[in-house]
């Protein structure tokens, strides 16, 4: 389980290591290689973005991997069976995030039978508010486990409030903006995390934003696991895509490592 | 239920980010909606900036036209910047002030909701951003213009299909971004809650002078109140004071696009439950819910959404929805300006249509079209097709 | 005094062949002013098609800019066609009925005379030809797609400038020809009496309502009221309820053009009298009193004449009339887009423009502006500037 | 005087010739040699019309003759001593006939008061109106006659008051429209003129659209004269203007003659 995972980190001082992709992006195969070669590198949760037309969170960079992995031909029972098959080689923890239109088609209930039969861990729906506890019921009736959002706008009241649905981890959210923006304050980051932890036992991880090993060095104390999201997505649009992603991430998980 | 929902319809359904606004918005909106202060403030705006109330005019050569019932106009086409979507900023942008925001974003389509901000921006000293597509600039340059010349400043959006719904996407990042010191102000009754319930409210100033004005003109409420939908608030603003009188028919309009063998606009009519820009409500979206591209004659009413109070109205059956044809709109648009003199927006040009299916209602009922809006913005499309 | 003069100004100086239909509308105006059907059936479609009463606004942000008096506009802008014209054709229209005529020809420049005329010939199905100079077609093609919509005859005039003065020679043309069977609705308060007389008291319900406002909205009478002249009607509705009372100034706006060194279209200011289209007046003209060719950045001020009634005021010192250059106006259609979010005609600006002279005024005084309408015909032409 | 010439004509039962022509169309030299030529052709009363920019009662031809004299620089002093040239050779009587705003400037009594020291014998103003008797008194103070015009539309009480005034002559319109138009119900003509002369002895000179023999024939015992416009002012456009006014006035003459 995804919470499990996260409490060892905690309690060996750990940070983990989250990254995130847009389902079959730049394509398939480069996709399923980036995914492999993303659970070697030992990633602790990998994060998989279900495109979508109207991605109304993402910046630039994500929007566009979601267009152009629809414009593909981006199928979700197709994908499935391609999880299947990478949760056959692998055991790393898989979420599906993206947006609630995604999920509720046909029903949520067949959506999230259907992902947990294909092995995902959990959902992180964006704009899926606590209010909606009977989806989130649903969603771990089918023996998925979800993510919460935190932000920096969250009023206290409205984090507890999450907290009662009862999520196996908290991400926070870095900055007011969308994904892959550029307005990281340190220090504000450091010190909401350091009230979220006083508020919940819940680990939380950390993105939005976060491209360098400054960003490691600086949050990693304060955090259960990191998210890298638009940067990593932007390797994938290079060349050597692959060859890419792991020169940028060397030294981000030399960071992560060097207690 | 849980809060802002109109039967399994609404909602919140928005990045967290954006969560403590909408509470602050629903927290300030529901304590001010009965301020007298505010409500004051509000209505000399609308008596003496907008040109409230708009008359209710009898369509005498219509009426004779059709041959069945008295057909009434109810004239939102004066209202300043030519349409209803005026009384939906007006009241927003005063919420604004109220919330201490001093910066405003909106999303336009056709302009005019884009407009009708930058207008109310100028006159309260607001800084305004308007997000709009790409493609929707090049073919509405007049508004575009209009919008400078008002003082405030247009995005252009060339994401997805560059037109209304990538506008609305990018106004929502705009506002995440920028949340503490900008209220976006949604144009039209769909979005997360408050905004259904709020641009309902605002434009139901038109439905309660309706109210007024039949019974001051015949004496009587109207049998049928007849709107055209794209998000739907002019047609929320007319049908909301009639919603418990339930003998008066309630009839919105979709825009049916091209042809039944096309996709329209039709989100009722043609398509399915979904989540779309912060509500569940009717979307047109394809199996795997990814949203499809619509097409519609008027750019105010291409929209694959809906608002989620009509979602609810279909689904209870209080009221109508029907679906007009592009050339049906637009031999009524010629219609009406012959006939009347009055050049609809071809928004309006769909309701209007309809009237054509009710030559068959007794002579003494009364059915009122809402006069949306002026057809000014839409001479140069017209013109070129 | 003869008969429709105005001091030394007025007249009926047309050919012959008209005398008997000046006559016979002279003979059935005077009959009918004062007619309670006729007023209520006027009444109907000034409040219920038109819109009226138009608000009076208080323009706070540019009371502020100016620092001067209180200002205030008169929103004739939220007419339906979008300018005071419609107050004149209207009634002129329901005169041409009871003359028992059933087809209506009208000059236009702008092409907003047109409009108006044509959307009252299509709400009462009078016949409806308007002449238009080709140079104006070509530069307001949307106004004539518009008359056409409307599902009037637009005639191109090629002769002359072809522009507004020589639309209104061959509409003279065609009245001769047609006079037992058609009615001319001239545009404004110039041309043969009565039409000087009908067309003010047309007009004038916008100042009637003023005064009415003034007392409602700062208990006295304006203390001076700005009006934009080119025909001069817009004006002469606003100041006509006023004339008597002497402590209310009266000033209009003429036309200055491009600067002083170049002929504008200010006829009071730079011209002299004499006689064109009808009337006695002050019109430009050279020493051989051929009419020059006049020019302003506003299509509808753009005319070497105006009404005598004007040229009469300003005779006896009742009025001023100030002169404002199209740079000015085109400061101030901008200004009062941004300070207040309406966007006003490039005519209206010129009177608008005038408020930078008032500087020194008393805070405690109330100015008021006519606006005389809104700027959506104008906005191609500033665009392309 | 006008008036005597007319009043001789109906004593000798004949119909008079008035051409018109616009001055100086469609240049100085052949007007002049128009002048001459209709002198000599018998002209009981030529009309010259005083070119204006907003001739609203004139037709397509004479407009544009009337625009394209002033643009060939039309000024009324030069063209006044032109016509003291021409009244030193001919003493064909001739009126000035125009729109109200030429004759006003600097002011009437100052155009009339040259015009008559120039040699014009009198004035038809087509816009002005009878009520105007001030300006008839000071046009008829400098010695110059006036003519009045009627139209098929006028009425009794307009004719009379518009008598009143003591014109020379009548001009009777034969048809609602403008000069040269194509509409003459001949009969009509006939009538009215009939009716005419039963109100007044002032002699009658006819004209608007008439162009043919036909015409003439149809006219000429109802009227003391009859004036050829338009058709006339199209000869002159012609490449050789003379010949072809004279070729086209030819018959016309004829028919006159012809008792
Ligand atoms: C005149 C007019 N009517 C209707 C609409 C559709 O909007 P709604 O359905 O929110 O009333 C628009 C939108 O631009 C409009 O301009
Ligand atoms: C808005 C507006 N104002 C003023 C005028 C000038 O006309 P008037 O001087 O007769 O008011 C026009 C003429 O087209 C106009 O459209």
């Amino acid at each position: 389980m995804i919470s499990e995972r996260f409490k060892e980190l905690r309690k060996h001082n750990l940070t983990g290591f989250v990254p995130y992709l847009v389902a079959n992006y730049p394509n398939k195969d480069i996709f399923d290689e980036a995914l492999a070669a993303l659970s070697n590198m030992g990633a602790d949760l990998i994060e998989i973005g279900i495109p979508f037309t109207d991605p109304i969170a993402e910046g630039k960079t994500i929007e566009s991997a979601h267009h152009a992995s629809l414009k593909n031909g981006f199928n979700l029972t197709n994908f499935l069976n391609q999880i299947k098959n990478f949760k056959n080689r692998f055991d790393t923890h898989i979420v599906a995030m993206g947006y609630a239109n995604s999920f509720l088609n046909p029903s949520i209930e067949e959506v999230s039978q259907k992902s947990r039969e294909a092995g995902f861990d959990g959902f992180l729906i964006v704009d899926m508010p606590y209010e909606e506890t009977d989806t989130f019921k649903l969603i771990k009736g089918r023996d998925l486990e979800f993510i919460q959002l935190v932000a920096p706008t969250s009023t206290q009241e409205n984090i507890e409030r999450g907290l009662s649905n009862n999520p196996s981890l908290i991400y926070y959210i870095t900055q007011r903006g969308v994904t892959g923006a550029n307005n990281l304050d340190l220090t504000e980051v450091q010190n909401n995390l350091k009230d979220l932890q006083k508020i919940t036992n819940v680990p939380i991880i950390t993105g939005f934003g976060i491209k360098s090993s400054e960003h490691i060095k600086a949050f990693k104390d304060y955090t259960d696991g990191i998210v890298i999201g638009s940067a990593l997505i932007e390797c994938l649009a290079n060349s050597n895509p692959i060859k890419s992603m792991k020169d940028f991430l060397a030294p981000i998980l030399e960071e992560l490592k060097n207690e | 239920m849980n809060k802002g929902y109109y039967g399994k319809f609404g909602g919140i359904f928005i990045p967290e980010t954006l969560s403590f606004a909408l509470r602050e918005l629903d927290t300030l909106y529901q304590d001010i909606k009965n301020d007298t202060t505010f409500n004051n403030e509000l209505q000399d705006i609308y008596i003496h900036y907008v040109g409230r109330p708009s008359p209710l005019y009898f369509a005498e050569k219509y009426t004779e036209n059709i041959g069945g019932p008295k057909i009434w106009f109810k004239r939102e086409d004066l209202n300043h910047t030519g349409a209803h979507k005026i009384n939906n900023t007006v009241g927003q942008a005063l919420l604004a002030k109220k919330l201490g925001k001093k910066r405003i974003i909106a999303e336009t389509g056709a302009g005019q909701h884009g407009v009708a901000t930058a207008t109310i921006c100028a006159k309260l000293g607001l800084e305004c951003v308007i997000y709009m597509g790409e493609t929707d600039i090049q073919r509405q340059e007049l508004n575009v213009f209009k919008i400078n010349t008002l003082g405030a400043k247009v995005v252009p959006v060339s994401s997805g299909t560059a037109t209304l719904k990538d506008a609305l996407n990018e106004s929502i990042r705009d506002w995440v971004t920028n949340v503490e010191n900008t209220h976006y102000i949604i144009g039209s009754v769909t979005g997360p809650h408050p905004y259904p319930e709020i641009v309902r409210d605002f434009n139901s100033i038109s439905g309660k002078e309706l109210k007024d004005q039949s019974i001051e003109r015949f004496e009587k409420l109207p049998d049928m109140v007849i709107a055209c939908v794209g998000g739907g608030s002019n047609a929320m603003g007319v049908f909301a004071p009639f919603v418990d009188d339930l003998n008066v028919e309630l009839v919105g309009i979709e825009a049916g696009g091209v042809s039944d063998s096309d996709i329209g606009s039709a989100s009722i009519n043609d398509g399915s439950i979904g989540v779309l820009h912060g509500a569940k409500t009717m979307i047109l979206q394809n199996n795997s819910g990814e949203i499809l591209e619509t097409s519609s004659i008027s750019a105010g009413l291409d929209y694959p959404g809906v608002g989620p109070e009509h979602a609810y109205l279909a689904d209870i059956d209080r009221a109508k929805y029907k679906k007009v044809f592009d050339s049906q709109a637009l031999d009524a648009f010629y219609k009406v300006s012959r006939l009347e003199g009055i050049i609809p927006a071809l928004e309006t040009a769909h309701a209007i249509a309809y009237l054509e299916e009710l030559s068959d209602i007794n002579k003494d009922k009364n059915v009122v079209v809402n006069m949306s809006g002026r057809g000014d913005k839409d001479l140069y499309s017209v013109m070129s097709l």
